[in-house]
């Protein structure tokens, strides 16, 4: 059986256009020691580095895990590099989490990051490649058309994007490391902003950001020498189908309907909306917030942009999504998932802050990746599963 | 532990690919795999890839591999940006959690489509040493140059573990350099870099290999000899090179302690040594003597794919245990510069 | 063999590049020591072990702790290793044939990775003494030394 | 104190990258290539789910086997999914705004993606029949393909 482990250290940068203060070595570390602090550890209390972040060429390093050894005190330990595209900070806090449920480790640090500012998201997502259309104007042209079949399909009407772009940004004011603080965000300045794929507006789109998150997983034994209260870990749960596949429904994909149900399964998760009291999942652009309530089935099919409509998935809704301010109000790519585990966390341990949802004792943290094809999902709870 | 076997392994010649793209080499190699593993694709529960984008200069070469796979209904899967030896371990660990009992691994990479000791060149501290472009041989020369002045080895050291190399591999159809010839003959040859020669450095080289692991009564049911791991660990060492020993390999050496490497005997070793004087790091790191037979297959030097050389190290290793050859055998990764990060695996038959 | 029933001198090649100037943050110890560089001066940090490091990590190799004892390092040291580069690549800091090597400087424990100008292999051996040779125009970066050059 | 403010510390640094790679595509879709110089789209069908790939790949990504063999389809086919792009980037082909569409050729059950024009934006509409434009000058490339225009007469 798997050993029962638990989250006891989150770390966040303060996330931004650029941090120019920081080397990357400087990025990952003020996360890791602010986990490490929350966690009452040091990096000799460590047993094993896992780091994860999406493609290198973001940076122009190539297994920058290499040259972060030292950074992150992993001299002489075990050190794992994931890359799973955008779900690369869930699928490495799994990773993670997955070294301590196997009996291997005691205390585990895993840490993902994005520099993004050190090239450009546009080029390094997509560097034209021979015999191709050089058409897909990064991530959001390539996600725009499934955005469209979304609206077409269920009906949604216009201010649903809007409106969560608007949402995200309001919770974000109450997150100090978002990177995006808007205060004078508004529906009328979404809907001014420029249409750059559409049906997505500038202010429906995530930025691009230099970031860093870190957790530190432990065992029970461990866990129970932490000073701050941990998040147990009911379940974690990973999916992938293949990108080319003739078929493939990209607006709700079977590999994310499968990973709920795993997921839920596991934490004895029957109804989703009534059993969770918060979840941070992955929305890069605004509409991924109704699409994923019903993939992740918070909503019927078809309905997951009313619950967007009579604010369930506010702050002070019945089931609020993304209280951090999500990815839309910061997006280190590479870290970007792992965020929303670490928020997650934080809600079941009451150490959201000014974001806390009162009473939070089950979260769900979602990310996905590639062409929508690769999703990480985990179950954290206040109580010992 | 529970205990995990390896129960089937495949892989591709290392060649020099000219018309195959990388999912068209692995393709092949995931299918005999699987097939020769006994186990329906649907009972493998996990599947766990390494590659590296740098390689082939694309992002997310390794979402191209998932189309060989087969991944459908949806399947857990994950990718490490490392050597496939990586995601073995990763497998491993998995299978930990006793919910599952088979996963698939594989590893590929096209090295040769880029300048590969160029393009390794980004693997070095980003603000320090990339920017001088020292490339791979370079760095691992600065290393061999190192070992000899320490005194120990000499340069007919490393022709002599260059000439076992390319003899054994004669008798390996996956590997890329072979051929009959003596140390002697070897040292002839001009340096390619001082103090390697071209023999003492591998080339680059394209291909695939996949492992079907499975745990306990599965493995049992489906090999007729499960090749067990009794231990696996892998460690990592401080990055900048003027900084620490290049003369030894310490991450190996506690790698193979915690992995049980040294309690007993091993039968052979297949080591994942892309340069010959590296070979005789880990010899002495691993404190291996003439009891132990060093890479039959002919190791990195005769066949290098990029991302995939740790695989099969582990891959060659339990196939001749798997066939009786050998009882007791270990099996080394090697990442980044100068043997900086490491992996051992202890693998035995039943 | 291929999958399909195209013959492999039917299939396509094509050059494809991959070129990018990336911009850097460095941080404030790599900082302190690019701007020691172009000021024409070098320092390493010590480490929790009492080595000094040149170039400075910013992070103790060994710990992971914190360094921030900097330390006055000269700019002329003792080759530990070296190989020979018959044929530069165009990115490479010297146009002729040089040595990379590793250098401990004068006041560090521990070798810096840069290129040695010398006429031929032989004049390059590990325990040489050589010296910086500075650019003129210097910009706050590792090739604000050129190279060094073997002095006996 | 000098009166000249001290030179202000080093805080960046270029880095220029440049590395060049022999790319091929591979077999299967090389043949696919070569046949668009001729005007021809070549696709291929799954022994097992019967699922048609264009372009072909030379295995199934739903099953994970080996496909052999291909076979042609017109150059027609419908849209199954579109954009509109506003944001210059790049190494971009064409003025902003135009649409980037997903299209399936018919008989195909796998879209490709490529640009829609010859009509306004705005009227682009999921299951609108396109045809492909080919260009003067055929190449073993997907810019073979011009674009896809409307086939309907109400759309154009």
């Amino acid at each position: 059986m798997a050993q029962r482990t638990a989250v006891i250290g989150v770390g966040q940068t303060k996330h931004d256009t650029k941090r120019d203060d920081v080397s990357m070595a400087g990025l990952v570390r003020e996360a890791a020691l602010r986990a490490l602090e929350d966690a009452g550890l040091s990096f000799a209390d460590i047993d094993a580095v896992v780091l994860g972040k999406a493609p290198d060429m973001f940076e122009g390093v190539m297994m920058p895990e290499l040259y972060l050894a030292d950074a992150l005190g992993a001299n002489g330990k075990p050190m794992l590099r994931v890359h799973t595209a955008g779900s690369v900070g869930g699928s490495t806090a799994i990773v993670a989490a997955s070294l301590v449920q196997a009996g291997i480790h005691e205390r585990v640090l895993t840490v993902a990051f994005e520099k993004q500012s050190e090239s450009d998201a546009m080029w390094a997502l997509a560097p034209k490649i021979p015999f191709q259309m050089p058409l897909v104007a990064g991530a959001g042209g390539y996600f725009a058309p499934h955005i469209r079949e979304y609206i077409r399909r269920s009906g949604a009407p216009d201010h649903i994007g809007m409106k969560v772009a608007v949402k995200d940004r309001l919770n974000a004011l109450r997150n100090p490391f978002a990177h995006l603080h808007m205060p004078d965000i508004s529906l009328r300045m979404v809907e001014e902003s420029l249409m750059l794929w559409d049906p997505i507006r500038y202010l429906e789109s995530c930025p691009s950001s230099d970031g860093a998150c870190a957790l530190v997983l432990a065992s029970e034994k461990a866990a129970s020498a932490a000073p701050n209260p941990p998040a147990w870990i009911h379940a974690t749960a990973v999916r992938s189908e293949p990108i080319g596949m003739a078929g493939r429904d990209e607006v709700d994909p079977q590999a994310g309907r499968d990973c709920a149900a795993d997921v839920y399964a596991q934490a004895g998760i029957s109804d989703p909306r009534a059993q969770i009291d918060v979840a941070e999942i992955y929305v890069p652009f605004s509409w991924y917030e109704p699409m994923w309530l019903e993939n992740l089935g918070f909503a019927d099919v078809g309905s997951g942009w009313k619950l967007v409509d009579d604010d369930s998935t506010a702050l002070d809704g019945d089931i609020p999504i993304n209280a951090s301010g999500g990815v839309l109000s910061s997006n280190p790519i590479g870290a970007s998932g792992m965020i929303r585990f670490a928020e997650a966390a934080l809600q079941v341990r009451g150490m959201a802050g000014e974001h806390q949802v009162d009473g939070a004792r089950i979260a769900l943290g979602h990310a996905y990746g590639g062409g929508s094809q690769f999703f990480a999902m985990a179950i954290v709870g206040r109580e010992r599963p | 532990m529970r205990e995990v076997a390896v129960v089937s392994f495949a892989q591709s010649p290392t060649t020099v690919e000219d018309a195959r793209s990388e999912v068209e080499i692995l393709q092949p190699v995931l299918h005999q795999a699987v097939e020769r593993s006994g186990i329906a694709r649907e009972q493998i529960g996990f599947t766990v890839s390494g590659s590296c984008d740098y390689l082939a200069g694309q992002p997310f070469a390794f979402v191209m591999g998932l189309e060989a796979v087969g991944a459908w209904p949806p399947i857990r899967e994950s990718h490490v940006e490392m050597d496939g030896a990586w995601a073995l371990y990763e497998a491993w660990a998995r299978l930990q959690h006793g919910d599952i009992d088979a996963a698939l691994v594989y590893a590929f990479g096209k090295s040769s489509t880029g300048d590969l000791p160029k393009v390794m060149t980004l693997q070095l501290d980003p603000y320090y040493l990339a920017p001088l472009w020292p490339d791979a041989i370079s760095v691992a020369a600065l290393q061999a140059r190192a070992l000899l002045d320490a005194g120990a080895h000499t340069e007919r050291d490393m022709a002599e573990v260059a000439a076992r190399s390319r003899r054994d591999a004669a008798s390996n159809p996956n590997a890329q350099v072979s051929g009959d010839t003596s140390a002697d003959a070897l040292l002839q040859e001009p340096y390619v870099s001082t103090p390697l020669r071209a023999h003492d450095c591998p080339s680059a080289g394209d291909g695939s290999a996949a492992v079907v692991l499975a745990a306990g009564a599965l493995a049992r049911e489906v090999a007729e000899r499960p090749v067990w791991i009794r231990g696996i660990d892998h460690r990592i060492e401080p990055h900048a090179l003027g900084a620490r020993d290049l003369t030894t390999s310490a991450s190996t050496r506690i790698a193979a302690a915690a992995a049980g490497a040294s309690s007993d005997k091993i039968d052979l070793a297949e080591l994942y040594a892309p340069f010959s004087h590296q070979e005789l790091i880990l010899r002495d790191a691993l404190g291996l003597n003439g009891q132990t037979a060093i890479n039959p297959s002919g190791g990195a030097l005769t066949a290098n794919p990029m991302m995939v050389a740790g695989l099969i190290r582990i891959g060659e290793a339990a196939s001749r245990i798997a066939r009786g050859e050998a009882d007791r055998g270990l099996a080394h990764a090697t990442s980044g510069p100068c043997l900086q990060q490491n992996l051992v695996c202890v693998l035995e038959g039943e | 063999m291929p999958s399909s029933g195209a013959a492999p001198g039917d299939v396509l090649t094509a050059e494809h590049v991959l070129e990018y100037t990336y911009t850097r943050s460095v941080g404030p110890v790599i900082g302190r020591f690019f701007t020691g560089l172009r000021e024409q001066r070098i320092e390493g940090i010590r480490a929790r072990d009492g080595r000094v490091i040149c170039p400075p990590t910013e992070y103790d190799p060994a710990t992971g702790e914190q360094l921030d004892d900097w330390v006055p390092v000269a700019d002329a040291g003792e080759i530990t290793s070296w190989t020979w580069v018959a044929e530069p690549r165009p990115e490479h800091p010297l146009a002729e044939p040089f040595a990379w090597a590793l250098i401990r400087l004068d006041g560090s424990d521990t070798a810096m990775l840069h290129a040695v100008g010398a006429r031929a292999p032989d004049a390059v051996r590990t325990g040489a003494r050589v010296r910086a040779r500075w650019r003129a125009e210097r910009r706050g970066h590792i090739t604000d030394i050129e190279c060094f050059e073997v002095v006996e | 104190m000098s009166e000249a403010a001290a030179p202000e510390s080093v805080t960046m640094m270029d880095a220029p990258i440049r590395l060049t790679y022999s790319y091929t595509p591979g077999v299967a879709q090389s043949e696919f290539l070569r046949a668009l110089t001729e005007r021809r789209i070549l696709g291929q069908r799954c022994s097992t789910c019967e699922q048609v790939y264009v372009p072909p790949r030379g295995m199934c990504a739903r099953d994970g086997i080996a496909l052999e063999g291909t076979f042609e389809l017109p150059d027609t086919g419908v849209v199954s999914g579109f954009c509109i792009v506003n944001i210059p980037f790049a190494g971009q082909a064409v003025e902003c705004p135009y649409v980037s569409a997903s299209i399936t050729f018919d008989g195909a059950d796998i879209p490709i993606f490529h640009l829609v024009q010859e009509i306004d934006p705005a009227a682009v509409h999921v299951g609108m029949r396109v045809q492909a434009v080919w260009s003067e000058e055929p190449q073993p490339s997907m810019q073979t393909i011009r674009y896809f225009r409307p086939l309907e007469a109400a759309d154009a």
